[in-house]
């Protein structure tokens, strides 16, 4: 069952990241974005994950895709142009052909060689829970974040403060 | 260790936190006044406790220190940890911040504020790259110290800034996404990413139960660090952020941010993980001497001097990855002292183009000429950078050369280190054409009145000079040092 | 380290008690340095620090002079090559010949070069040279000996070119003939170190002249006749005289070089090598010794530069004392150098009144100045002095040592004898020709300078001329007193102070004196002019031609070697010119042309960035393939 | 045979693909932040599979948690610079960028 509704959700996040990508609407290419995300969330769910399907989720779902869209909206020229969108449609033409030969040239070769990358027994998962560990091994990790958003913090100051003025 | 120890350690991860938040908490008029003299205060202190430290260090007879103080950590955890080579580098970011932060003083007019909250955060992005001993934690610091770069770039909007920050932000995601593919892949056999169970994982890798994804992961990671060193043919971004960046903030990116992003991880790699993997070491030279030979053959032709630096940080680049691929202690002691000299020879390079920038308003070397004369400090300074960088002795950039093309030639691969040799003819020939354009022959028309560039700008340059000089006469003694310490 | 430190401290301090060798060496070398440092305008502290590197090299020589010997030893490598230094007798009393001359010829430079540019770089390159022929002389070593060496060579090309650097043909043309000459010092050196099995000057003693040993004797003689600047590496001394400062010329072809050069031949046919009376090496280097006596002698006679003359007197000095050496009898070798002594102070003497004429009157060319007598009375007398010497008038130092010379010449071939007593007559008469011409007669002086500006030189400048006059005088009534240094280095027992034994010797050089007088009286007589008095012996009817060809340098080596070498490279140039197209054409427009591709390839699209990226990602996956 | 391990590997290297085709072909400074997102999900899916593959849940769990915020904060400095490039250029494409070569 789980491996079903995984293989499930790849094979809607690989459509999703095809529709991104031929999508001539900017717009549309962000909310399949966020579907991709909602996508893997729910994958992340199935492997165990629960705190990062929930971040990805919320951050990825939600917050990227406001600022997606924000930006989008923002950024719209003033004027369609016609045949920058016909343009667009015949450069991604090419994609879904590439992906269906590279995906069946990927798994012939996989099935062919014997690939297997088998689970790991009860007894070999390690105890420890998400806190524990997040909180406890990856204090580096947590300090990066924080400067991180310190960064995006300054950032936004510098990029957007005073573009008003222009 | 002594307690006192300890805290110094932590000068490099608090002081920078702590620059910030005064930068922040002050008034805005005050903090406008004073924040340069906090990043050049942090830049000093930091270099002042890589001195203490690795003379703590040498005291106590060890070779490396783990940070303790406030570090309540579980087993297996992430943390930060000094060896001598973090120490050198972390000397190297002091001294290249130091010098950035008096190149700025001239040249960002109102945006010191927002400049010193980005440096001092890239600065902390930087030493947490030097500091850390896990890969995850090492991409998490990259990814710092590449955002802040991002924005310092673009800080001058007005310019070319948002473009090449865009383009190094588009080659950096691209390196990210290589680097933590590669991560993924080699957290899928060893069960961690700390380097030493990477190393170990990885000391027997033809034997794993997949292979494939072993090789898979260390060709991903090379790949995702070569972008972000800007080795040939990843360089695209490089020329471009360099020259589209502010004066001050060229200096800082050219000086050190890159090769902290790359090269130094790319060092770590081959000094502390892939030890047993001797096709990564094959691969990196082949990348280190295309960059050789293509960077310098590419610098020639430019017209641009922040960009001839550029192209030249590819060649140089090369030569410390080449010494670093070797994978004897010859050549990594090259590479590292390489490290060295290219931060300080590259700065000074830098604080040049600023200094020049700032005199005459523009750094396109046909629009220059004849600022020997009235440019004296900045001519000479530039001089000695440019004979270091092509390895004339007994400049530094000759001794640490030297020991790479050694390494190369111990290798067995001759015609490598004869071509790097051989490449020196090219470093020569586009500086000569730089210095001549720039500072010899006749005075340009309208640069009759041109002055030399006082304070902070002459005084970084005359002591990176200095630097480059005192190191190059002092290396028989450090060389005798190295072999007292059975290093080579 | 420790050990090296250990090493280093046993090397300065010589195992026992503080060693003077090393400061010999650095001292000069670091006064040097300290004399550029001292700003350009503080010309007293430069010369103070200068002067006080001269005196304290000659109070550390006299030091060594006194301690007779002692050695050093900085072992840094594991093959012989050693930096090690010795004193003996001899070479102490070189080292105390080298600072005597040093100190003296630089109390006057540093009158003469007051208000003069570049006197700094002087300064440094007198040092650098004191150093360099110190080292040379102490060296225990074969190429420690050949690193000192080559450093004079270094010294001597800065100093010519202080002179003139617009034209550094005379820096070249001294470089080259040097260089050939040191270029055989080393191959001799090779060959001497392939046949005695060892680089340690201590441990070569008395080879045989056989096998490798002739390749090794003629070269490293050659190499040391060549800094004496004997015949045919001599042609460059004349041309410095018209471009160099003349301290220059006092210091180091008339002082240092002959020094040092027949130090080393001394060295080199006594100790090194067996040299035999009567061997075929001896009669090679006698007839090196007489062809340049005479050659270099009648070159002397015919010249209008009071410079130019010197030099050619020069050189035919040298001649003397390697014919002297040449005969390897006790007699010659202490009759050369005691003549060498002699040789360095009346030169000296010489070549600093003529600085002191170019000081005063701004020309050293005899046919625009005469009669200088009355306005410089003390230069003259100093000239007179060492004039006398030179030409060999009892009974000044020079009239005992061209006995010596003689005497061994006339043991070692009739031949040699003749030359030499030629060679006596043309140095008398070419003096008498200078000193006529320079300091008596009518007064004349070159356009725009007037009588009352021409006045004796500062005491600064007397001094040192004055001293090296009365050192003339004083060697040659007590000759006692160098000869007791000199005569133990050949041997023990030799006893040849006080008259000389021979006295028909003695009484064929007074005739020959007095026929020089006769010749001058001849030639003055004919043409009224002291400055003519030799031109019947110019314009004599075989001879004329020959000093025509040789006033058009048809006979100077080293425009010889230049005609060969100008034929060579012509047939060198077709080659050249297809090498050069590889370098120029084909290189340059291949790493241009490579470098705008390089440029195109950056075209500024970030798509074309990542382009190139994937294709390297391609390429390495590719080779991962087959390296793994 | 392991589904799984095919299927997600597959799908993972189809993404990164599907996301640097993107980068490539793509005029749009936007639209190439969405593929730097795309690429991304890739690895995401990839650093969890690893830690579900090895028994530590937690670590990668860890692991994705941090790649999030970081994805996030790159995010919107891309967005900033290409809305600033926007204010100064009037559109957002990426082959205006082309004044810095050579």
């Amino acid at each position: 069952m789980t491996t079903f509704i995984i293989v499930l959700c790849l094979v809607v996040m690989v459509g999703f990241a095809i529709s991104a990508a031929m999508l001539r609407s900017m717009l549309k290419s962000a909310v399949s974005l966020a579907a991709m995300s909602a996508a893997l969330a729910v994958i992340l769910y199935m492997m165990g994950a629960i705190w990062a399907a929930l971040f990805e989720l919320s951050v990825c779902v939600g917050l990227i895709t406001v600022v997606f869209i924000s930006a989008i909206s923002l950024t719209t020229p003033d004027r369609r142009d016609e045949a920058h969108a016909a343009d667009h449609r015949r450069r991604f033409a090419a994609l879904p052909f590439i992906l269906i030969a590279l995906g069946a040239a990927i798994i012939a070769v996989l099935v062919y060689t014997g690939f297997s990358l088998p689970l790991p027994g009860e007894e070999a998962v390690a105890e420890a829970t998400f806190n524990q560990v997040f909180w406890q091994t990856r204090q580096a990790d947590i300090l990066g974040q924080i400067l991180m958003l310190l960064a995006g913090a300054f950032a936004v100051v510098v990029l957007f403060k005073e573009g008003k003025k222009i | 260790m002594s307690a006192g120890m300890e805290f110094v350690l932590l000068t490099f991860m608090g002081l920078p936190l702590l620059m910030v938040l005064l930068n922040n908490l002050l008034k805005k008029e005050i903090a406008q006044k004073i924040c340069l003299s906090l990043g050049i205060i942090a830049g000093i202190v930091q270099m002042a406790a890589a001195v203490f430290v690795f003379a703590s260090l040498k005291a106590a007879g060890q070779t490396e220190a783990d940070f303790s103080q406030f570090w309540d950590l579980g087993v297996g955890a992430s943390r930060f940890s000094v060896d001598f080579f973090s120490l050198l580098v972390l000397f190297c970011i002091g001294m290249v911040i130091t010098a950035g932060f008096l190149t700025a003083g001239k040249t960002l007019g109102d945006k010191k504020f927002n400049f010193t909250n980005l440096a001092m955060i890239l600065l902390l992005g930087m030493n947490g790259i030097a500091l850390v001993t896990d890969l995850f934690s090492l991409y998490v610091f990259l990814e710092i110290t590449g955002v802040a770069s991002f924005v310092m770039i673009s800080l001058n909007k007005e310019g070319d800034g948002i473009e090449g920050a865009f383009k190094y932000l588009v080659m950096s995601a691209i390196a990210t996404v290589f680097i933590l593919g590669g991560l993924a892949f080699l957290f899928m056999q060893s069960g961690s990413l700390q380097y030493g169970d990477v190393a170990a994982a990885l000391s027997d890798w033809q034997y794993a139960e997949q292979p494939a994804l072993l090789i898979a992961g260390f060709v991903l990671v090379l790949v995702g660090f070569s972008i972000k060193s800007g080795v040939m043919p990843f360089h695209g971004w490089l020329p471009d952020a360099y020259q589209s960046a502010p004066a001050a903030v060229s200096v800082i990116l050219g000086g050190i941010v890159t090769k902290m992003a790359g090269v130094y991880a790319l060092l770590r790699l081959t000094a502390d993980i892939f030890v047993n993997v001797p096709v990564f070491n094959q691969i990196l030279m082949l990348l280190a001497i295309v960059s050789i030979v293509l960077g310098a053959v590419a610098a020639i032709t430019q017209t641009d001097f922040k960009r001839i630096l550029a192209y030249s940080s590819i060649s140089q680049i090369g030569y410390i990855l080449l010494g670093a691929s070797c994978g004897s202690a010859v050549g990594l002691i090259g590479a590292m002292l390489h490290f060295f000299n290219h931060a300080t020879f590259k700065t000074t390079l830098f604080v040049n183009s600023a200094a020049v920038e700032i005199a005459t308003g523009t750094t396109e070397i046909e629009k220059l000429g004849g600022l020997q004369e009235k440019m004296p400090v900045t001519g000479v300074s530039s001089i000695l950078a440019f004979l270091s960088t092509a390895g004339i002795p007994p400049l530094a950039g000759f001794w640490s050369k030297l020991l790479i093309i050694i390494a190369a030639w111990q290798t067995g691969n001759v015609f490598i280190a004869g071509l790097a040799l051989f490449a020196s003819i090219f470093t020569a020939a586009y500086f000569l054409r730089l210095q001549r354009c720039v500072f010899f022959g006749p005075a340009v028309e309208g640069l009759e009145d041109t002055k030399e560039v006082t304070g902070g700008v002459c005084l970084s340059s005359l002591a990176l000079s200095a630097i480059t000089v005192g190191f190059g006469l002092l290396f028989p003694a450090l060389l005798l040092f190295l072999q007292g310490q059975g290093l080579i | 380290m420790g050990a090296m430190f250990g090493n280093m401290a046993a090397f300065m301090t010589g195992g026992s008690g503080v060693n003077l060798l090393w400061l010999m060496v650095v001292l000069p070398v670091a006064l040097a340095v300290l004399a550029v440092a001292i700003p350009r305008h503080a010309f007293a502290a430069r010369s103070a620090c200068f002067l006080a590197a001269t005196l304290a090299d000659l109070l550390l020589a006299i030091a060594l002079f006194i301690a007779k010997e002692g050695s050093m030893l900085l072992r840094w490598t594991d093959f012989e090559i050693n930096l090690a230094f010795r004193v003996d007798p001899f070479s102490g009393a070189v080292l105390l010949a080298l600072g005597i001359f040093a100190v003296l010829v630089a109390i006057y430079s540093v009158a003469f070069l007051r208000r003069k540019e570049k006197y700094g770089q002087f300064y440094c390159y007198y040092l650098l040279t004191l150093a360099m022929a110190n080292g040379a002389v102490l060296a225990d070593n074969l190429v420690v000996l050949l690193f000192f060496w080559e450093g004079l060579m270094v010294t001597l090309f800065g100093m010519l070119l202080i002179g003139d650097r617009q034209k550094p043909a005379t820096a070249v043309k001294a470089l080259v003939l040097n260089g050939i000459a040191d270029l055989l010092l080393m191959l001799g050196v090779a060959a001497t170190a392939a046949h005695a099995g060892t680089f340690m000057m201590e441990g070569i003693s008395q080879l045989p002249i056989e096998g490798l040993g002739v390749l090794g004797f003629v070269c490293m003689m050659a190499g040391a006749v060549g800094k004496a600047g004997a015949m045919p590496f001599h042609s460059w001394i004349p041309d410095a005289a018209d471009a160099a400062p003349l301290p220059f010329m006092a210091i180091l072809p008339a002082a240092f070089e002959k020094i040092l050069g027949i130090y080393l031949l001394v060295r080199i046919t006594f100790q090194f090598y067996q040299m035999v009376p009567g061997s075929v090496m001896s009669i090679v280097v006698m007839a090196i010794g007489a062809i340049t006596i005479v050659l270099a002698n009648s070159m002397a006679l015919i010249q209008k530069d009071i410079k130019r003359l010197l030099s050619y007197s020069t050189i035919s000095q040298v001649g003397y004392m390697i014919l002297g050496i040449g005969t390897a009898l006790p007699v010659g070798i202490i009759g050369g150098l005691f003549h060498l002594i002699n040789h360095v102070m009346y030169k000296c003497c010489l070549f600093l009144t003529a600085g002191s004429v170019e000081k005063q009157t701004g020309s050293t060319d005899m046919r625009y100045i005469s009669g200088l007598g009355k306005l410089m009375p003390v230069t003259t007398v100093c000239f007179l002095t060492a004039a006398l010497s030179i030409s060999g008038v009892p009974p000044f130092s020079g009239f005992f040592s061209k006995e010596l010379v003689f005497d061994a010449a006339l043991e070692s071939g009739m031949i040699f004898y003749i030359a030499a007593v030629l060679g006596a007559f043309l140095t008398a008469a070419s003096f008498l020709k200078l000193g006529h011409a320079a300091y008596f007669g009518p007064l004349r002086l070159p356009e725009g300078v007037k009588t009352e500006d021409v006045k004796e030189v500062p005491g600064a400048m007397l001094l040192p001329m004055g001293i090296l006059a009365l050192g003339c005088l004083i060697f040659g009534v007590f000759n006692a007193l160098p000869l007791s240094v000199i005569q133990p280095i050949a041997g023990e027992g030799y006893d040849f102070s006080g008259w000389p034994d021979n006295w028909t010797l003695v009484a064929i050089s007074c005739a020959v004196l007095l026929l020089a007088v006769g010749n001058h009286l001849f030639g003055y007589r004919r043409t009224g002019e002291g400055l003519k008095a030799a031109d019947h012996i110019r314009y004599a009817p075989a001879l004329r031609t020959v000093y025509d060809c040789a006033e058009k340098r048809y006979f100077d080596p080293y425009d010889i070697i230049m005609q060969l070498i100008k034929g060579f490279a012509w047939i060198c140039y077709g080659i050249d010119r297809a090498i050069n197209w590889v370098y120029d054409v084909f290189a340059v427009d291949f790493v241009s042309g490579l470098s705008s591709r390089l440029r195109l390839m950056n075209n500024g699209s970030v798509g074309r960035y990542m382009a190139w990226s994937f294709l390297g990602v391609g390429f390495i996956v590719l080779l991962c393939l087959f390296l793994v | 045979m392991n589904v799984l391990s095919i299927a997600i590997l597959t799908a993972a290297l189809l993404l990164i693909v599907t996301g640097l085709y993107m980068l490539v072909r793509t005029y749009n400074m936007i639209r190439i932040i969405i593929a730097v997102e795309v690429a991304m999900k890739a690895i995401t899916l990839l650093l969890a599979y690893a830690g579900w593959l090895n028994g530590q849940t937690a670590l990668s769990q860890a692991f994705v948690v941090t790649i999030i915020v970081m994805e996030v904060v790159v995010a919107v400095v891309a967005a900033g610079l290409a809305i600033s490039s926007f204010r100064k250029n009037g559109d957002v494409d990426i082959r205006r960028l082309n004044k810095l070569n050579g």
